[in-house]
């Protein structure tokens, strides 16, 4: 893919991401003899992984068939409950919306779901479709306008209705099949902190859960995707309520965005092994032990998706042209990133611009040595969500592993941080406007040894290390200094 | 450290920074304005930089520095980027960009002694601005789906004008102010870069 | 450490890293708990930790009376005898040099050790003071001279004779230990690339030993290092002769630079257990696993030492300013640096500018890794050992792990790939020159696909991602080509 | 692709690289010199940039490039870094840096029709050049450990002058020719800086 680049149509994606025709066009005419689909865009549609499959061409992903079966939420749902798998209590059957005879019918399955629930899309997730429910009253509004933004964003406006499960956490687990009909779990990842229903932040494994409980999930997982004859990589959603309960979700059948911090949890890389198991081999031996370690794992890995957006006004999307790009690097650190300085961020696309992640051998460790890379991210030229996830590596809910998808909403006040930012810029700015070169201000020398920086902080205070500062305080300290 | 309220300040006092209109100023005082999005500005404030013994900044390199607090400790010592420097329009002020802890802040930035030179001479002329047309430009890159008035429609501070979609996203834009829709610049399904005349107040 | 900086002297190592008195006042003044001496400079001195110690600061590494013991070659080499641990077959009292009477005796301990043999410093490493002697007639003048050069370096000029093992591997074991008397091995690394007796490249584990050579070598560096009541971290070395066997040569009381490697393969923070070993804690349950697995690796992790050195004359020093600095990040990538664009490498210290690792499940895959990582370094302004790992990546020798210190002599010829280097550079030179702005050269468009780059490669010929430079052939194709 | 022999080239035939004393030149040929240490070059060569079929460059960006040249082949595609570029002295050359496969290069490149105007009037005057003093420069900052010869010596190309030591290893430095050493400007222990004058060379 690196040696090739093929123009499959112009910037919006809809006229070239999304046109199965285009890439599957440019995939013939390159000659390939395999297509990966990522994890965006066509990765999750049945009839893209048809149409490869058609050119005579390795899909490297689930069969189209498993794909088509888990994308209809119904079905999944239906598979799920046959298959022993509790699922979030709700409907099974599309909603009848253009039946005003039906309305008393829905109202009444509404009534044994209780409220507050959920219209969803049965064609697809992601928020879209999607409306909450308070009252009967407010129920055939919901279902019309969710069926309505349903049929604009998947072509088919089915909706369904579900119970709100709240305060959740949303727990995942990682599968992966070979064709010979083994499927197992690689352990799961906790992505509770979200806004607009999408991801900010994904760890592994999910903080507090008794081993009794991710066998219990892990098992559950692969019984809901093996009925749908789930073969490659899948994800399997779940709620896990305030009791310690968990109810199924979805499966999502394609590579996660945040695979990663699985990978450096199992030691597997996972695309790797999707075109392994697409070139028909079984699964491997490392993915076999792998998964019989899945229920006791020995490393924590976190990951931050850091994107190009507001987190002081709604996480709204913030391109631009990256000015400063700097990103840490060293142990347990991992950066998955196609960017560098100067580069422009279109506003055609989702604004995630960079994944970091960590590990370690603990989650108390994980989080330190994140705290310390977050405050080693140099970016300019464009607003990006480090400010939360600097917030977030310091709430104590957070560190107590105490997370929910309410998280954002209750703990995070953007706008008042923003204030307290801007106060410091102030003073900051006013002190480089009159700052001459080469005389920095510089805060009192600390334990009055010639040379020094000082700290403000008390003696006593634990600071993680910051190589990249610490090395410009060296510099500054040595360098400057007359010898 | 006593703190003292800033002159037209959305945000609350600012601890530390001087009333712009204390007088005499100190020597090597700087006036700072917090350019926002919609041409909103917050501000501005009149600096003393020695004057703020509990901002303690540690400059690293001509690019960064470390922020040591006492007041914001509990999210530890704060990076700061120093980033992009450049004239601001119509005024003598630096346009400076700082990010602190990962806010991107912009500022403009002049000494307070030239700042009220011009200020004496503008109250000559007679200050016009706040009653002018508000010019209100796109602040993302992206495509008009929606425009929720018409020209000669009269909106109130905070009224919904239009809706621009970018990276998968709606961002509605709402009227800094109350006034009457001038000229409406855009239309429906029109791209739009950054900064581009979306529509005219007065 | 990153929080204060506490200027020692100035910037030659004698007046400042190398004083002992002046880095404990820093210590001192600073209010330091601990220090940890890194894996330069005064690591491996027992007068420095002693001089720790006796300050009340706790110092992490081994006890001083280990270093000492393990610093003086000929009681380590007599200790791992008594432990029943093969040494490098030689003397074990230092030759008696200045004794024009004892010149027989030595000559008659010189034949039966055999020809060619080393001389070598008692007191220190790094090729100091070592002289390699054909003949006998050739040993007085080299041991005279060794023995000179041994004194000016290490304060004392004694030496003794070893056989020189050729070829051979280095190989070597990583040990930690508590102060309750447990010490483990965490497995082996193959240091064998060298030039100067210096290590270019190491992995682990060692390549193509078998799980019978790997458990005996680590019970071996167990042996000769407990002998000489060794705790917190070290290394022991081994040469690994053509038949098989291996023979002691010494053990390093201190962290190694190398030591990612084995962190990447055990999943250990090394630093992190030397603290807690200092603190008192014994061996951590993670270390006493990863002890228990070292005989058995599941990863394989591979580091490149890039220094700024002239691969095409004799890697010699090669200290300025860098321009450009771009380094490879990415699943399995490891970048251990404190560099970044603009900086100055001074000649001062040890050309080594960043270390650059990777891991994987094997080796083929690690050297893949490696391969596609090394071609995403962009370093400008110095000249980089780069070349020379580009071309080891491609050795069938050192695919096929076979290795030896021999390897660069035999092997590296780097003012051949220079002079291939140079024209190239030439034509790319006159093409930069000649090319407008806005229409670079490019090649032909491969299979005629409009707004398509083209690969020169033969279709078939599997090339591994290059992320970095995907990106731009992307933006070059999508960017320049008229909507 | 023709191998044509090159000038002074002490590398071996460039393949692909005309000879400089071919006439007529091509259009857009380019004169090419490699600058190495001590003052020494390789070349010049007159290249033509079009006549390279073999050498196929894809260039990604401004300051990135690929080789994928069938004759390298054993060392994979080749990346390339262009870097700084600055005026060459003492010629209307251009300086610029070129890292391929990670090896640093430096070359003076100016249009081959320029070069040769300047030949001609150099011609005109007599180049001397190659008889005149040849200041030896350190090429690694450093400590100067050992001086080898002695004012008034005669030396041969390639004889020992100097040592200097740096980053722990020691550099010899050998005389680029036969001469007799005119003046020497460093002493033991000396500390010397990139491109200082050791000695000079008549």
């Amino acid at each position: 893919a690196a040696d090739l680049a093929v123009r499959i149509g112009p910037a919006p994606a809809g006229e070239s991401y999304l046109r199965i025709d285009r890439v599957v066009d440019a995939a013939r005419t390159a000659g390939a003899d395999a297509v990966h689909p990522g994890y965006g865009f066509l990765a999750e549609r049945a009839d893209f992984a048809r149409a490869v499959e058609d050119a005579g061409i390795t899909f490297v992903g689930p069969r189209w068939q498993a794909i088509a079966a888990l994308g209809d939420k119904l079905a999944a749902r239906r598979g799920a409950v046959q298959a022993g798998v509790p699922v979030v209590p709700g409907t099974f059957e599309p909603a009848l919306v253009e039946r005003p005879d039906q309305v008393e019918a829905v109202l009444d399955a509404a009534r044994v779901i209780g409220f507050p629930l959920m219209v969803k899309a049965a064609a697809g997730g992601g928020g879209r479709g999607m409306r909450r429910v308070n009252t009967p009253e407010e129920l055939p509004a919901a279902l019309v306008a969710g069926s309505r933004e349903a049929a604009a964003t998947f072509g088919d406006g089915s909706v369904y209705l579900e119970r709100e499960v709240r305060p959740a956490r949303h727990v995942e687990v990682q599968l992966l099949g070979d064709n010979e009909g083994h499927l197992v779990a690689l352990g799961e990842r906790d992505c509770s902190i979200q806004r607009r229903h999408q991801k900010l932040v994904e760890e592994s494994p999910a903080p507090g859960l008794t081993r009794d409980q991710r066998v219990k999930l892990h098992e559950m997982a692969v019984r809901a995707a093996a009925a749908a004859g789930l073969t490659n990589a899948a994800t399997a959603e779940f709620l896990l309520d305030p009791a310690g309960s968990f109810w199924f979700l979805e499966v999502n059948a394609r590579l996660q965005v945040e695979h990663g911090v699985t990978e450096l949890v199992t030691g597997l890389d996972l695309v790797r092994e999707q075109f392994l198991i697409a070139a028909g081999a079984p699964l491997s031996e490392a993915v076999v032990a792998a998964a019989a370690l899945a229920a006791d794992p020995s490393r924590h890995a976190i990951e931050i998706r850091l994107s190009a957006e507001d987190p002081a006004n709604v996480f709204a999307p913030a391109p631009g042209r990256i000015g400063r790009w700097w990103m840490p690097a060293g142990p347990g650190i991992r950066v998955d990133t196609a960017l560098e300085a100067g580069e422009r961020i279109p506003p055609d696309y989702d604004p995630l611009i960079a994944k970091l992640m960590v590990d370690a051998a603990d989650r108390a460790t994980a989080i330190a040595r994140l705290r310390r890379a977050l405050d080693e991210v140099e970016i300019t030229g464009i607003q990006t969500t480090l400010p939360f996830d600097r917030a977030l590596v310091r709430n104590p809910r957070f560190l107590a592993g105490d997370v929910s998808t309410d998280w954002v909403a209750e703990e995070w006040d953007g706008q008042a941080e923003r204030a307290r930012a801007i106060e410091l810029a102030v003073v900051v700015a006013a002190m480089a406007a009159t700052a001459s070169p080469g005389a920095p201000n510089r805060a009192p020398v600390g334990p009055g040894v010639p040379g020094t920086t000082g700290s403000a902080e008390p003696a006593g205070t634990p600071k993680p290390a910051r190589t990249g500062w610490a090395r410009a305080a060296r510099q500054d300290a040595v360098d400057r200094w007359p010898s | 450290m006593a703190e003292l309220t800033a002159g037209d300040d959305p945000i609350g006092p600012l601890p530390g920074v001087v009333d712009n209109t204390a007088d005499p100023i100190q020597a090597g005082s700087v006036r700072v304005r917090v350019r926002e999005s919609m041409g909103i500005d917050l501000g501005p404030w009149t600096v003393d930089p020695e004057g703020h013994p509990d901002v303690r900044v540690r400059q690293l390199d001509e690019a960064r520095a470390v922020i040591d607090a006492a007041w914001t400790t509990d999210l530890g010592a704060i990076p700061v980027v120093l980033g992009n420097v450049e004239p601001a329009s119509r005024s003598g002020a630096r346009r400076r960009e700082v990010v602190v802890g990962g806010w991107r802040i912009l500022l403009d930035v002049e000494p307070e002694a030239s700042a009220r030179l011009r200020d004496r001479a503008r109250r000559g002329r007679g200050d016009v601005a706040h009653t002018g047309p508000l010019e209100v430009r796109a602040i993302i890159p992206g495509r008009v789906v929606a425009v929720s008035v018409a020209e000669g429609d009269l909106v109130e501070a905070g009224q919904q004008l239009l809706v621009v979609e970018a990276m998968k996203m709606q961002n509605e834009l709402r009227s800094p102010r109350a006034g009457t829709v001038e000229r409406i610049a855009v239309g429906v399904g029109q791209t739009v870069d950054l900064a581009a005349l979306l529509l005219v107040l007065r």
